[in-house]
């Protein structure tokens, strides 16, 4: 996907600019204006020629974005599973499945989940026990997934499961595309300690994959994941904000705000989850906890944590564009940092609230976020790879100490795993 | 005052069903000698396990997740055997007004247990709460009165405060003049189940006790963070009322400590509960193709978790005995409040974290705890508040000498 | 202000020695990505390179032993190559005071090597502490008179505050009546290099500078805890005295905050170099058959400490770019004192624990660190102080809004 | 040694005091006196008739040592590793190391070191590299060893060294009674970084000792030294007061006193690396720094930690007393809380002095007192067994988590150790 145009940044601009004048309307349905999109080129000018792009660079593919949000005009479907989905089949698909499985995602007709984490392995992914058969021309899928956003309204899922038990555990894992609308497969919601259920449990039970849904080759599930993985840390995900063009009025934008509710209605908590600095200052002052010399104390610790986060997280993205520095480590100690100061955040939150932390909902202060946050802040230090395995990527390959000694590099079937697990 | 040996002796075999064999259970301590808090007499820990061993089947972690749905928040059966059949509600209540005559440690190691258990119900507001304040600072007459059926548990009492922060702030909101209650109390603990309201109000000659009808009063239930407590507003309007008993100076921080100190009991009960269930779960948790207790970043925090607890438990422990009458500090109650929050609130954490996202999940037990130790951290005084009032009382200590 | 790319450049041509060759010290930090730090140019990195390089040669652990245990506490020879032949001193000094007019930006880089090496010499006080307050406070007269050579370092000066804790008691020891200085400053830094004191002393229009010679003092020396920063009291009986100038409305604290971010710088420094060597050492000291670096629990802690070393430094070239003349909030330089002292002795308590009994003798060289750390602390203002004038400078900053 | 005497406490008193009556004197020589308590039987009322005993229970001995009290008579002589050296003795040595070592251990004739850690084995101690070797009738010592308290003036040390090289660590260790007055032997003191030198470093080279002063048999030195180890955490070495006695007028006090100083003197900076809370509250009562709320509160921290950690350790007493516990484990606790208390003392300490935390010596607070705290603090997570080990065995013996993996259990020849060990 190198070799990019020779395009200027205003040439592109022009270029949008035009098309939407002659393509674009606030009256159009939703889909209508998807396939127009993806049919004009316009709908993922970052990927390849033969898949609805240009093959810009980023540069060239944010100036589009700009042209399009200046102009008013609706992108493709949001959703943070579907954006990996399709990066990593960009990567490792074949012909058929690029040609199958990405321009809906594009447009949104297809909704997708991705079925990594089990119950039996959290930190340590690559010990899963979900197990693919094949038989004939299709794959027969028995195990649980747990963790798997947006799975209840998922068309497909991104599935990795062990075909061959008698290698080492990241050898013996495949890569599937999944039918999430089969009877084998039961997606059930998983709530969590803070009353939000924006998880599901995904139980499958003598599920079916074609054999031609299997991504890249048998056993190379493990490399292909990190594809995902990697898209994932790097934010591909992470785009669920909507756009100025969410606000605007008009038909197409009433059934855009629908379908980014769906998709972003599970990160309704992520805020509170990162401890609301923001809140901190302004609660404090509003209470009058600001008189009380330990609340400053611990106010101030918080502020200046996280101005130092941010502060370093900019260094971190200015060495990654620079090329001096890996991403991982630098976003473990984004990762740490943004633990600690959710902690912080939500003592403060405490002091500030005083016994009005005993309660929740309406009856609490700012109509049950700050007890939101109380309640939401243990999350953090777990989500998306627990402090434990960021300070081991930090301490192994940052600071080069050595690795822990391992008990796992046998034959898969041999190493000792969870008693629930097959 | 710890009661003597004879005293404590009669009080199991009277009272305790033959099913919870108090010397099967103290094996099982001592078989786990780490555990086990000195400083009690063997017929306090016996007690202790009787009482254990009741919460242990009447307040399974399913019976908690029922009743913490409920409006009532409690379960009248339960209620009934823990006050009839075991006769918990009178432990610390002298025998002339119908309790056991026991004391405040024995009330400890009952909350101790509670704690760990989650037990819901109004026992923390009336026996507690209510039924010290009327110990304290009620009348003679109004002790006999309210006293027996307290211990008896056919009455439920509730302690209204106008501040559950600091009682510096006591009667403030909660005003009597010309003999007529009125004002707001914004957090009441537990007050649907009560059928008296022991309202703690200022007056022209400070503070005093009133007793009220639940129909006397506006209650607005709210909802609380910990669903296992509940919590409601108060208010009264111009409601007639006669004084119990008038609070003498010291009384009512006295009444602090003595709820402060039982509550710090408790929160080590909840924090001891979530650090074993937690080191269970690290025993057969696998990753890596090791159980994740093998892991010596994870084993050098449980040991610091360790050392928090075991202090947070010396301190409240002597905290009990404090003011049960032994020897001890007079601020040994900010002490132990301040070490019990902080203390259960890290294992709490850790509770969480240790789990990892299963620990996250509302159907695993551990956030009922965590919200319990959220809860109780500003319930009563934070530690900060603690501190602070623990310093004060030092420098009174030292004026004086 | 950042100066542009050409002014730079022109820098270490002009006076760096050969055998410094900054390309080569470049590309060790290159090959060590983590340990770069962003937010500089290339040529204020090459910059810091040059004097980590002239400091490795002439500042290694043993010079630092034998210059602290004298009472001047410096090398005369070194200062001499340090202002002649790197020309250090003038960094921030502007041309026409016969300076390099570099700003706190390179004055930064400068303290933060001189911390890593532990530099024994009377650089903070008179180039960081007595240079600024004149840049700052004194007339134009008295710059073109006192600057020049303290630029060149034919001349040493220092900065008698009656208070090293908060800029908020200076003045009230060191007053000046009817022309002339009394009182007496308890602490002042590496006065026995100096030549020339400039004293902030308080008087009828307010704070002032003054200029006084040694003998016009009475200097007593003191056993610093770091012996490789001097302390003595200063003593000053009816010396006549004019003023350099009047401190105007916030230029004592901006002062303040100038000390503050560059002992902040220092202490990274030191910070960085105590971590680095303990990570080294933890790679090859060996306890039951492995690596001490192969513990998990110490893998972790050094995790959080450079988490913790990070954001500290983070904070600290942000308020060097800030102070310099760039974005950022006012207070970052009281974010940067606490931060940078809280790292600097979080990493000290552990580059001894870690080292186990060896790191606690004298012969190793951590304690010189510790020490360090442990006397920044305190100087200039605890991080408790920075953090509650940071909220007051919030407050003042939202009352204006 | 059970199996004590059936004598009341009274009784016990009242045959001391007619003894004392008899022999005791302020005139007399500290060796004779010394001479005559051991011929009286009166040195070591707790060990066996046979050597200088009585076969007293811990009461018993308590009653003796209370009648020489309220009678001003001097005891034995002080000193720890000597009371080491002779409990080890007792229990591991033969009938002629008897009678040769432990009479001028309690007359104070003998003085003695303990020569167990090294440079390259700290936690670590049984993989310790000082050589022995037999050369005929002799053993031949090479090595090193540190942390030598009374090293400088023993006359003999008990020495664990390396005997066999082909077997896991622990079996091939050896535990010997050297004598430290021979050429072989060069003693250095060891300075501190907080100006104290209260330790030595010895190294040995073609030192040597005799076959019969091999104690216990070759192998079994691990053994052996768990015995003086387990004394040492029980305080064997660690009464150090000198009782009232020492500060009452007389001949014999005088010479007493200057033996006291001698033996005391590596101990004088103890309680400073304790972190002296019982200083805080005064000092921060006496400078007004009571009045900045930050401190209050960190002194409360203190205070109440330091409580909790005295009530604790008297539960732990407790529970070793009524057999419920082994000492191992809780003392783990308390000396993990002492780390923790003395830290926090540290940190007060700090901010009570404010800038003067940065003087020492007679400049500074409580003629350097204070300073001695700071610079003395970080020794208390170290000296006798690191945090890090104590929570090890915390975690181990305590919460029965499992094992740390092993990488020394196969022959010490060929475990991992560190470069410049042999």
């Amino acid at each position: 996907m190198s070799d990019h145009p020779q395009i200027a940044v205003q040439d592109i601009k022009a270029e949008v600019d035009a098309w939407l004048q002659e393509n674009w309307s606030t009256d159009l349905d939703l889909g209508v204006w998807r396939d127009r999109l993806v049919e004009g080129g316009w709908a993922a000018p970052a990927w390849p020629e033969e898949f609805y792009g240009r093959n810009y660079s980023p540069e060239q593919a944010a100036a589009v974005a700009q042209a399009f949000d200046a102009h008013g005009a609706v992108g493709v479907a949001q959703g943070g599973p579907g954006k990996l989905a399709s990066h990593t089949i960009l990567v490792h698909g074949n012909q058929a499945q690029k040609e199958k499985y990405l321009r809906p995602i594009l447009t949104g007709e297809h909704a997708w989940c991705q079925l990594f984490s089990e119950p039996g392995s959290g930190s340590d992914l690559a010990g899963l026990t979900t197990k693919a058969e094949k038989h004939g021309d299709k794959w027969i899928i028995n195990g649980q997934k747990v963790w798997n956003t947006s799975a209840h309204h998922a068309d497909y899922g991104i599935l990795v499961a062990r075909t061959d038990w008698d290698v080492p555990k990241h050898q013996g894992i495949s890569y599937f595309l999944i039918n999430m609308r089969q009877p084998g497969v039961e997606v059930r919601p998983l709530r969590q300690m803070n009353g939000h259920a924006s998880f599901n449990e995904v139980f499958m039970v003598d599920a079916e994959v074609l054999a031609e849904d299997l991504l890249g080759a048998e056993g190379e599930g493990w490399k292909i994941a990190a594809t995902t993985l990697s898209a994932e840390r790097q934010g591909f995900g992470g785009d669920r904000s909507g756009g100025r063009v969410k606000d605007l009025a008009g038909p197409i934008y009433a059934q855009y705000r629908q379908e980014l509710a769906v998709a972003l209605e599970p990160y309704t908590w992520y805020p509170q989850r990162a401890g609301r600095v923001d809140l901190a200052w302004p609660r404090a002052a509003a209470t009058g906890a600001l008189g009380d010399p330990l609340v400053r104390q611990e106010l101030a610790k918080l502020l200046a944590m996280k101005k130092a986060a941010d502060l370093a997280a900019l260094s971190a993205e200015q060495k990654c564009r620079t090329g001096q520095t890996n991403v991982i480590p630098e976003g473990s100690i984004g990762k740490l940092a943004a633990s600690v100061i959710a902690r912080q955040a939500s003592h403060v939150h405490t002091l500030v609230s005083g016994t009005d932390a005993m309660l929740t909902g309406a009856d609490s202060p700012m109509d049950g976020l700050i007890a939101e946050i109380l309640v939401s802040v243990p999350a953090i230090s777990i989500a998306g790879g627990t402090d434990e395995i960021q300070k081991n990527i930090i301490a192994e390959r940052v600071l080069q100490l050595p690795k822990e000694p391992r008990f796992d590099t046998g034959p898969f079937r041999d190493v000792p795993r969870n008693v629930a697990d097959v | 005052m710890i009661r003597t040996r004879n005293h404590v002796r009669e009080y199991p075999a009277a009272v305790v069903p033959a099913m919870y064999n108090v010397r099967l259970f103290l094996g099982e301590y001592l078989e786990n000698g780490w555990k086990m808090d000195v400083g009690f007499t063997e017929d306090q820990l016996q007690f202790r396990d009787v009482v254990s061993r009741f919460l242990t089947d009447k307040s399974p972690p399913a019976a908690v997740r029922t009743l913490m749905e409920t409006a009532e928040g409690y379960d009248p059966e339960v209620w009934q055997q823990l006050s009839q059949e075991v006769g918990l509600l009178g432990t610390h209540i002298p025998e002339q007004y119908g309790g056991f005559g026991f004391g405040l440690v024995e009330l400890g190691l009952i909350a101790q247990e509670m704690g760990r258990h989650l037990y819901c119900g109004p026992f923390f507001s009336s026996a507690v709460m209510a039924a010290n304040a009327i110990l304290l600072m009620a009348d003679e007459v109004h002790k006999q009165a309210l006293l027996p059926s307290l211990a008896a548990g056919t009455s439920i009492a509730c302690l209204v405060l106008d501040s559950l922060a600091s009682p510096e702030e006591l009667g403030e909101q909660l005003q009597v003049q010309d003999g007529h209650l009125s004002g707001q109390a914004e957090l009441v603990v537990d007050v649907q189940a009560a059928d008296t309201l022991i309202v703690l109000a200022g007056g022209q000659d400070g503070l005093a006790l009133f007793a009220v009808t639940p129909d006397q009063a506006e209650v607005t239930p709210l909802q609380s963070m910990d669903a296992t407590r509940k919590l409601a507003r108060v208010a009264f309007t111009r409601v007639p009322v006669q004084a119990l008993g008038q609070a003498e100076p010291g009384q009512v921080e006295l009444l602090w400590d003595q709820m402060a100190t039982m509550l710090a009991h408790e929160m080590i009960g909840g924090a001891e509960h979530l650090f074993e269930s937690t080191i269970d779960y690290m025993k057969i948790r696998v990753q890596f193709g090791r159980t994740i207790g093998s892991f010596q970043a994870l084993k050098h925090r449980c040991a610091d978790l360790m050392l928090e607890l075991e202090l947070a438990k010396a301190m409240t422990h002597a905290a009990g005995r404090f003011l049960a009458g032994g020897e001890g500090d007079v601020y040994s109650p900010n002490m132990a409040k301040a070490l019990a929050s902080e203390a259960y609130l890290s294992v709490a954490k850790q509770a969480i974290q240790l789990r990892g996202g299963i620990g996250f999940t509302w159907e695993e037990d551990t956030h009922l705890w965590f919200k319990r130790a959220k809860s109780s951290e500003v319930f009563l005084g934070t530690a900060g508040w603690h501190r602070e009032r623990m310093i004060q009382r030092l420098e009174e200590e030292n004026a004086h000498v």
